[in-house]
């Protein structure tokens, strides 16, 4: 009944398949399975050779000349190394990233499909209203926009000439389309869905859109914007034929059809490499456009992306800077360093709803105790310890936005453990056998949040631990707590940390309203719920008007510029965060095929910046 | 009569890391053509070590110190089982000299068939497929065992039944002679009965010469016509069954026939002390620590197998 | 039972007869269902336990994917997203995450039994899928893991056979100490020194990557196929390197309890060849049980593939695992963990079942 | 008679006690008037030298001085998480050993579905939310959730000891049930125990390096896996910083090595009662 399963069933089977393993293995062994060189022939330059003959008769001369059109070509023939299948090297900017997400199918700026930062679709495929690049704003899908006199309106005028990559044209319709697809949409976390909340627009003509700014609680009032350009800048209009009716979310748009530059040729997701086509009918013409195919890949872990770096197969890698310079530059003299400073300066956030963090005092101590230069050192290129929010470099700040006083008086930036005991002495934490004890008496044991030396830099990892030895120095418990991406932004969302490393972006220098508006007390949220912003906590009347002065403020305006000064005051006597420093991004890139950008630019290749990047991108010669 | 069989100062030990124990301490014995021979002796006295000498399966750490066993064939030729070349051993094993192993349920593999354990062994000495089956047939016949028998697995038989199917693999080529290691333990005594006769039926079909180790006298009683009595590796009583139940001479065969019941009611006695290990042995006579005869040259020099009577040989200093 | 046996062989017409021999035949079975019954029983229990568990430890835990992605999104590209926290709880409320926990876990339940294995979208790979995203990715970690699962599994039989089988031998120890030395290694540390010495130091042979980055996947295709090959020898190797030994080590003590049973001095003293006894006694009765910890191992298999898929940079369901992790894709780490537990359980419920008809001893015990 | 194996393994692991417990103590010696682990100390990433054999590490602290320390705190964990996981898993093993019956069937059912679920990456995760999160949470939690391979082995072993005719004989004396555990069934159980302690530590040190390695759980002050993980995700070895990697990962096999030395060295002592648990592994 039941048979007993015999050796010769199953044991030779075993066998077989360990045979064919193998030989298959073996078979396999060491082939190419790719050309890696292909000899092309270009033609180097084209003359027209014009010939003249002369006829002489006897009676008179006649000169005739005939004009013989003849072309010589003069041909070379050159050896091209070929990528990615059948890509020649020469033509091909190469993107090596720490790409990681799973969807590869969806082109979109919606939701989840945002996470994919290294398919390329946003870096070279999307197509913006302006591109903003080393602090200018470069026209595309519109040429200009104009304030009307109070600045409650604004006037976009837009490009007529513009075409989506699938030969259509780009027409105010898209536009009016993508402003209202993305409003009704707006709770499915799409782009510039809250845009219409505080906006109406009106179109005039087909090249003009006015928008018109009202107060959010009383659309009757209108309110003065004078920054809306810089929200609008960075536009994508979606291809209505597209969209329409689709789901926002569920739309794949693959292939992607967008008015940038590059069309998709294809994405990959087991290697996580996406190969974008330069477009031939690309409406812009005179737009820079080097690299005929941009491939944006995933790079391997550090000891082989170094081997790779050196062998020049990517244009540019996140190889760390240490690498870059110490093991692949003197290997390989075609790679450069792209370094400049991140835009994003580095803070210690106070979660102010929290004892003691709640007394200024406490948080200036806290301050007192970094020692931001040794720190900084850890990085390279270290990171420069900074004083105000948006001064670059870690120059003195912009003596028009700071008050040189304010930053002596509240010694921002200082390194300084023994006041710092004084100051805890004076606003009454007293050291009990060893220990300093709050106001409640218990001893003070606070935590300071960060990320792992591989996500922003040992600098970021490193100054917690200095702080905590300081602390200990004077009996204050600080446990540093290194923590993942994804509970680092759950817990400083809903508040849920003692104190913090974060980034505040958009301080640019020339209006550094985004270094402020964070603290608003319109984003405040009770500890545990999630906050766009303000994630300390911080509340402050004082501040909150002076930034809606600001916001509503012309930027231009001298009296708008005097608030900033006030501003500052406010946010280092108070200190509800206190700056850190500036880190220097560093990238080697491989000047081989193409040469790099400028130093000033910054090579986010990760994000819609780049298009800005490939501006500043020349063929090599 | 003829012996098949002459055993001659054999020696069988087990290594430690330092000395070598002797469970067979220079042993004589000669085993008749056709009769049933008992060995018979307390359990570790040794006489499983003899079965395993003869049937070449001595593996480390067990050695053959000494000695040889003669098997004479029926072309007059001789062997020596316990020296004798891997291969040619194995061409004699089953033909010369076939085995009913001691439990024969764990004898036999649990996940082979019994159709193919017992042809497997006939295949090997040339028969083929059709021959061997039938031959497995006709013994499990000879055994009173069904042919279905053939399909089944050990664990499917009765533990007489696997004993049957052992006999009837062991005489299946008709071996000259049968080492049956304890055929009757683990069997209910209806079971052993007819084992036994199984046994004789046997003898008296082919005149096989049979073997029978057992520590039961009442196995000896029921089958052997001769039996040797072992004691701590050595023989200490050899002679006709009858004889040495009417007239036991060693004091521990005495002993031994004593602890029989005979009428119910009637006292046992006991035997007082216990068998030595192989690794301490006394000097003299093994047996004189238990003996009540003891004297001292029973403590200095080891006793002989002498012919006290015609046909029984003892091993005593005081017998006779 | 002698009966009973010959009414196995010639089964009668008579139809009377032929229900009371057919009774007669399942009747010394009855107990083996019953076997099967309870085992299933345990086997259905034990997996509604876990994946209960499992449940009820992803959704009891503190951070929520949304929040998390949106707080990302508003901080990472800035001025585009904004409203996170709003945007994060109109999601929530769309998946139904606002519900109560129970209610939450009847649908889930729903779901994957009814809707085949639907366990809602993957909030980071968002709108895919979590099928979708798992079984586009498991076919490379069942390629890779259980390729090498099995071929290690008959290397490690042979090897362990022979070693056993000359257990007497001198250079038997020595193969012994390696088999060891390797068995005991971390598997990631051997992953490691391969990638360095191999890939990076020698660079004989790609280190991951499924194959080269140019070439478009395509089964028909020969050079395709070759590349993913040669891409594969080094993950695969080392991890038969690993598995390789503890399955000889296995294999070899399994050998040497069987060669001290009295069948084995049996089918000795019975004059069998050496070849065969090796074959029909030896190594048939030590490769069942073997085969049980093939089993057992090939369950183990995706809990075991974490580390190195993410070091082999293998596009599998461990890479999955931990992006999901990092920003608590719930329903992604629970679709990899139910499978999981659903591979492990069913695998050592088939190694229960079907042991016994393959192996007749247990099939005794369980009598 | 001494036990090679069993001598080699105990030397081993010896001297890795020594290393983690006299180390810390030592090296100071080595950088007057500096602390070799203060952050930033030295230059990050730098090259061996005299003063640094292996090398400062990416916080500039010098590698020789953080991997002893990695060692004790790699052993802490080990401990603390193998003390916590034995204590589970033989408590709960052997309640199924010996009770029996369906509690037995539960518990087995329950031990099964801890088994299988890959819990311990998760729980790094979680711990990550637990504000006073230092190694010894590490180590318990790693005890947690590590048992219930403790509890089959304890299990069967226990299984195996009440069938053992003493136990009988005691029950048939009718001894009380504390008098058969404690008197009869835990002193045969204690090799085991012990076994599966030592069994238990080792493995909960290298899932934290493994896990380490890739970058799960990170937050720690720098264990062994943190040490290699971050030389190998830093490229150590372009740097020619080889020791950083490979000294750490050499500890750990030894680790491994000398308790698969003392597990084998005591088969061989008392090998009828520990072959059992030898097959279990």
């Amino acid at each position: 009944m039941f048979t007993p399963i015999s050796k010769r069933q199953h044991f030779p089977t075993v066998l077989l398949f360990m045979l064919v393993i193998a030989s298959l293995l073996l078979a396999s062994c060491g082939t190419a399975t790719t050309p890696t060189a292909v000899e092309v022939t270009r033609v180097v330059k084209e003359t027209q050779v014009v010939k003249e003959t002369q006829v002489v008769k006897e009676t008179q001369v006649v000169k005739e000349t005939q004009v013989v059109k003849e072309t010589q070509v003069v041909k070379e023939t050159q050896i091209v190394k070929i990528v990615f299948g059948s890509l020649p090297r020469d033509e091909t900017l190469i993107l090596a990233g720490t790409a990681s997400n799973d969807v590869w199918d969806t082109f979109t700026l919606m939701a989840g499909a945002l996470t994919n930062a290294y398919s390329g679709h946003q870096q070279v495929a999307i197509e913006q209203a302006f591109l903003v690049a080393a602090g200018k704003y470069y026209p595309h899908l519109a040429q200009k926009w104009e304030y009307n006199a109070d600045g409650t309106e604004m006037t976009l005028f837009l490009t007529t000439n513009a075409t989506w990559n699938d030969g259509k044209p780009v027409t105010i319709d898209d536009w009016t389309f993508t402003l209202d697809y993305l409003h009704t949409n707006k709770d499915k976390g799409v782009p510039w869905g809250t845009l219409l909340d505080n906006t109406k627009y009106r179109t005039d003509g087909t090249d003009k859109i006015i928008f018109s700014f009202f107060d959010i609680k009383d659309p009757t009032k209108p309110v003065t914007n004078w920054r809306f350009h810089s929200s609008i800048a960075g536009f994508v209009p979606l291809a209505k034929h597209i969209w329409e009716g689709q789901d926002p979310v569920t739309f794949k748009n693959n292939p992607p059809v967008e008015a940038g530059p590059y069309k998709l040729d294809n994405c990959n997701a087991d290697t996580k490499t996406c190969i974008w086509e330069r477009r031939d009918d690309y409406w812009m013409k005179d737009a820079k456009l080097s690299p005929k195919y941009i491939v944006f890949t995933r790079q391997p872990a550090p000891d082989l992306l170094t081997q790779e770096m050196i062998k020049g197969s990517f244009d540019i890698s996140q190889l760390t800077p240490k690498l870059a310079m110490s093991v692949v530059m003197p290997k390989n003299p075609n790679i450069s360093m792209i370094e400049w400073p991140d835009p994003c300066p580095r803070h210690l956030w106070f979660n102010v709803g929290r004892a003691p963090m709640d007394d200024p005092a406490f948080r200036h101590a806290m301050s007192l105790l970094i020692d931001r230069k040794k720190a900084g050192n850890l990085d390279n290129p270290p990171a420069k310890p900074m004083v105000a929010e948006w001064s670059y470099q870690g120059d003195a700040p912009d003596p028009n936005y700071a008050d040189p006083a304010d930053i002596a008086q509240y010694d921002v930036g200082k390194y300084d453990p023994a006041k710092a005991a004084k100051m805890l002495d004076d606003a009454g934490y007293k050291l009990v056998n060893g220990k300093r004890v709050d106001k409640k008496g218990k001893p003070i044991s606070l935590s300071v949040m960060t990320f792992d030396p591989s996500i922003h830099g040992a600098a970021v990892n490193g100054f917690p631990t200095m702080m905590a030895d300081e602390a200990a120095k004077i009996g204050i418990e600080i446990l540093p707590k290194v923590v993942e991406v994804g509970v680092y932004f759950d817990n400083s969302a809903k508040g849920n940390f003692d104190m913090m490393y974060q980034w505040v972006c958009g301080g640019a220098p020339s209006d550094p309203i985004g270094a402020y508006n964070g603290l608003h007390s319109r984003y405040l949220k009770p500890e545990g719920t999630a906050a766009a912003a303000n994630p300390g906590r911080y509340n402050n009347p004082e501040l909150d008007a002076l930034v809606e002065k600001i916001e509503q403020g012309n930027p231009a305006d001298p009296v708008t510029i005097g608030y900033y000064k006030q501003l500052y005051h406010i946010v280092t006597a108070d200190a509800p965060y206190v700056p850190l420093f500036f880190l220097y991004q560093g990238f080697p890139w491989n000047n081989e095929y193409f040469t790099g950008p400028k130093d000033q630019v910054e090579p986010w290749y990760w994000m819609f910046q780049f298009r800005g990047l490939l501006m500043f991108i020349d063929k090599a010669k | 009569m003829t012996s098949i069989l002459q055993i001659r100062d054999l020696s069988v030990g087990y290594a430690s890391r330092r000395t070598v124990g002797l469970a067979v301490t220079n042993v004589d014995l000669d085993v008749e053509k056709g009769e049933i021979l008992g060995l018979v002796g307390e359990s570790g006295c040794g006489k499983t070590t003899i079965a395993v000498a003869l049937l070449g399966l001595i593996e480390p750490p067990g050695v053959i110190q000494s000695g040889s066993a003669q098997l004479m064939q029926d072309n007059g030729k001789s062997i020596d089982l316990v020296n004798i070349k891997p291969d040619l051993l194995r061409q004699i094993r089953w033909k010369e000299i076939a085995y009913i192993p001691q439990g024969s349920m764990s004898a036999l593999n649990p996940v082979l068939r019994v159709r193919q354990q017992m042809t497997d062994t006939l295949r090997q000495h040339g028969l083929n497929k059709t021959e061997a089956i039938e031959r497995a047939r006709w013994a499990l016949n000879l055994v009173s065992l069904d042919a279905a028998v053939l399909d089944k697995y050990p664990h499917e038989l009765s533990g007489g039944m696997n004993q049957r199917v052992a006999i009837a693999t062991a005489i299946t080529m008709q071996p000259a002679i049968l080492v049956a290691d304890e055929p009757t333990t683990a069997l209910d005594v209806v079971t052993q009965r007819s084992i036994l006769q199984e046994l004789i039926k046997i003898r008296e079909t082919f005149g096989t010469t049979i073997i029978v180790i057992s520590h039961d006298m009442g196995v000896m009683a029921q089958v052997v016509d001769r039996m040797a009595v072992m004691y701590a590796a050595r023989i200490l009583e050899v002679g006709m069954v009858l004889n040495i139940f009417d007239a036991p001479l060693h004091p521990y065969t005495q002993k031994l026939i004593g602890s029989i019941p005979k009428e119910t009611g009637q006292h046992l006695e006991g035997m007082e002390g216990e068998a030595p290990s192989l690794w301490r042995y006394p000097p003299g006579c093994r047996f004189h620590p238990r003996c009540q005869l003891t004297s001292s040259i029973c403590m200095e020099t080891v006793p002989e197998l002498r012919e006290i009577v015609p046909g029984q040989f003892v091993a005593c200093h005081h017998c006779g | 039972m002698e009966r009973n046996l010959k009414s196995l062989d010639k089964p009668d017409r008579n139809p009377a007869q032929f229900r009371s021999t057919l009774r007669n035949k399942l009747q010394p079975y009855t107990p083996v269902i019953m076997y099967i019954l309870r085992r299933f029983g345990i086997y259905l229990i034990t997996v509604w336990g876990a994946v209960t568990l499992a449940f009820i430890f992803f959704h009891s835990m503190p951070g929520d994917p949304f929040s998390i992605i949106f707080s990302a999104l508003e901080r990472e590209n800035i001025g585009r997203v904004t409203g996170g926290p709003e945007v994060a709880a109109a999601y929530k409320r769309m998946l139904g995450l606002d519900q109560p926990l129970f209610i939450q876990y009847i649908f889930f339940l729903r779901n994957v039994l009814i809707r085949g294995f639907d366990l809602g979208p993957s909030f980071i790979n968002f709108p895919q899928g979590t099928r979708e995203v798992i079984f586009r990715q498991l076919p490379w970690t069942i390629g890779y893991f259980t390729t090498a699962m099995l071929i290690a599994w008959g290397i490690g039989t042979l090897f362990g056979a022979l070693l056993g089988w000359m257990r007497r031998k001198g250079f038997t120890s020595v193969a012994i100490a390696i088999a060891t030395l390797l068995q005991i290694t971390p598997v990631y540390i051997i992953a490691i020194a391969a990638i360095i010495l191999l890939g990076y130091q020698l660079q004989w042979l790609p280190t991951g990557q499924p194959y080269d980055p140019g070439l478009m996947p395509n089964w028909r295709d020969w050079n395709f196929i070759k590349n993913v090959l040669w891409h594969a020898v080094m993950p695969v190797s080392s991890m038969v390197l690993i598995w390789g030994a503890s399955f000889t080590l296995g294999m070899r003590s399994l050998m040497i309890s069987v060669l001290g049973e009295d069948y084995l001095t049996y089918a000795n003293a019975k004059g069998l060849s050496p070849a065969i006894v090796l074959r029909d006694y030896a190594f048939r009765n030590a490769l069942l049980p073997q085969v049980t910890s093939l089993g057992i191992a090939l369950g183990g298999t995706i809990n075991g593939v974490l580390i190195l898929e993410a070091i082999f940079v293998i596009p599998g369901i461990g890479g999955i695992f931990i992006r999901a992790m990092a920003l608590h894709d719930f329903n992604v780490m629970q679709g990899v963990v139910l499978l999981s537990i659903v591979t492990v359980l069913t695998l050592g419920l088939i190694v229960d079942l079907f042991l016994p008809f393959l192996d007749p001893r247990i099939r005794r015990l369980n009598d | 008679m001494i036990n090679f194996k069993l001598t080699i393994g105990i030397l081993l692991i010896a001297l890795l006690l020594v290393t983690a417990i006299v180390g810390p103590l030592i090296t100071p010696h080595f950088f007057p008037g500096e602390d070799p682990t203060e952050v930033g100390a030295y230059p990050t990433l730098d090259l061996p030298s005299p003063k640094h054999p292996l090398g400062t590490d990416i916080l500039g602290r010098d590698a020789v001085v953080i991997i002893i320390n990695g060692i004790r705190l790699s052993l802490i964990i080990g401990v603390v998480g193998g003390f916590m996981s034995t204590l589970i898993g033989v408590i709960l093993g052997f309640i199924a050993g010996y009770v029996g019956k369906r509690t037995d069937t539960i518990l087995r059912i329950f031990i099964d579905m801890v088994l299988v679920i890959p819990i311990l990456p998760l729980l790094l995760l979680l711990s990550l939310y637990i504000p006073k999160w230092n190694i010894f949470t590490m180590g318990i939690l790693l005890g947690i959730f590590s048992w219930a391979f403790v509890a089959r082995t304890t299990r069967a072993q226990v299984l195996s000891l009440r069938e053992r005719s003493y136990v009988d004989l005691a029950r048939l004396n009718n001894e009380g049930t504390l008098e058969i555990i404690f008197e009869e069934l835990l002193p045969g159980l204690l090799p085991y125990v012990i076994l599966s302690l030592a069994g238990a530590t080792v493995g909960n040190m290298l899932a934290e390096a493994g896990l380490q390695l890739i970058g799960i759980g990170a937050g720690l002050p720098p264990t062994l896996g943190s040490i290699m993980g971050r030389a190998y995700n830093g490229g150590a070895l372009s740097l020619g910083l080889y020791g950083q990697l490979l000294i750490p990962a050499g500890i750990l096999i030894m680790v491994f090595l000398a308790l698969n030395l003392i597990n084998m060295g005591l088969e061989e002592r008392f090998n009828p009662r520990l072959r059992q648990y030898a097959e279990e592994r």
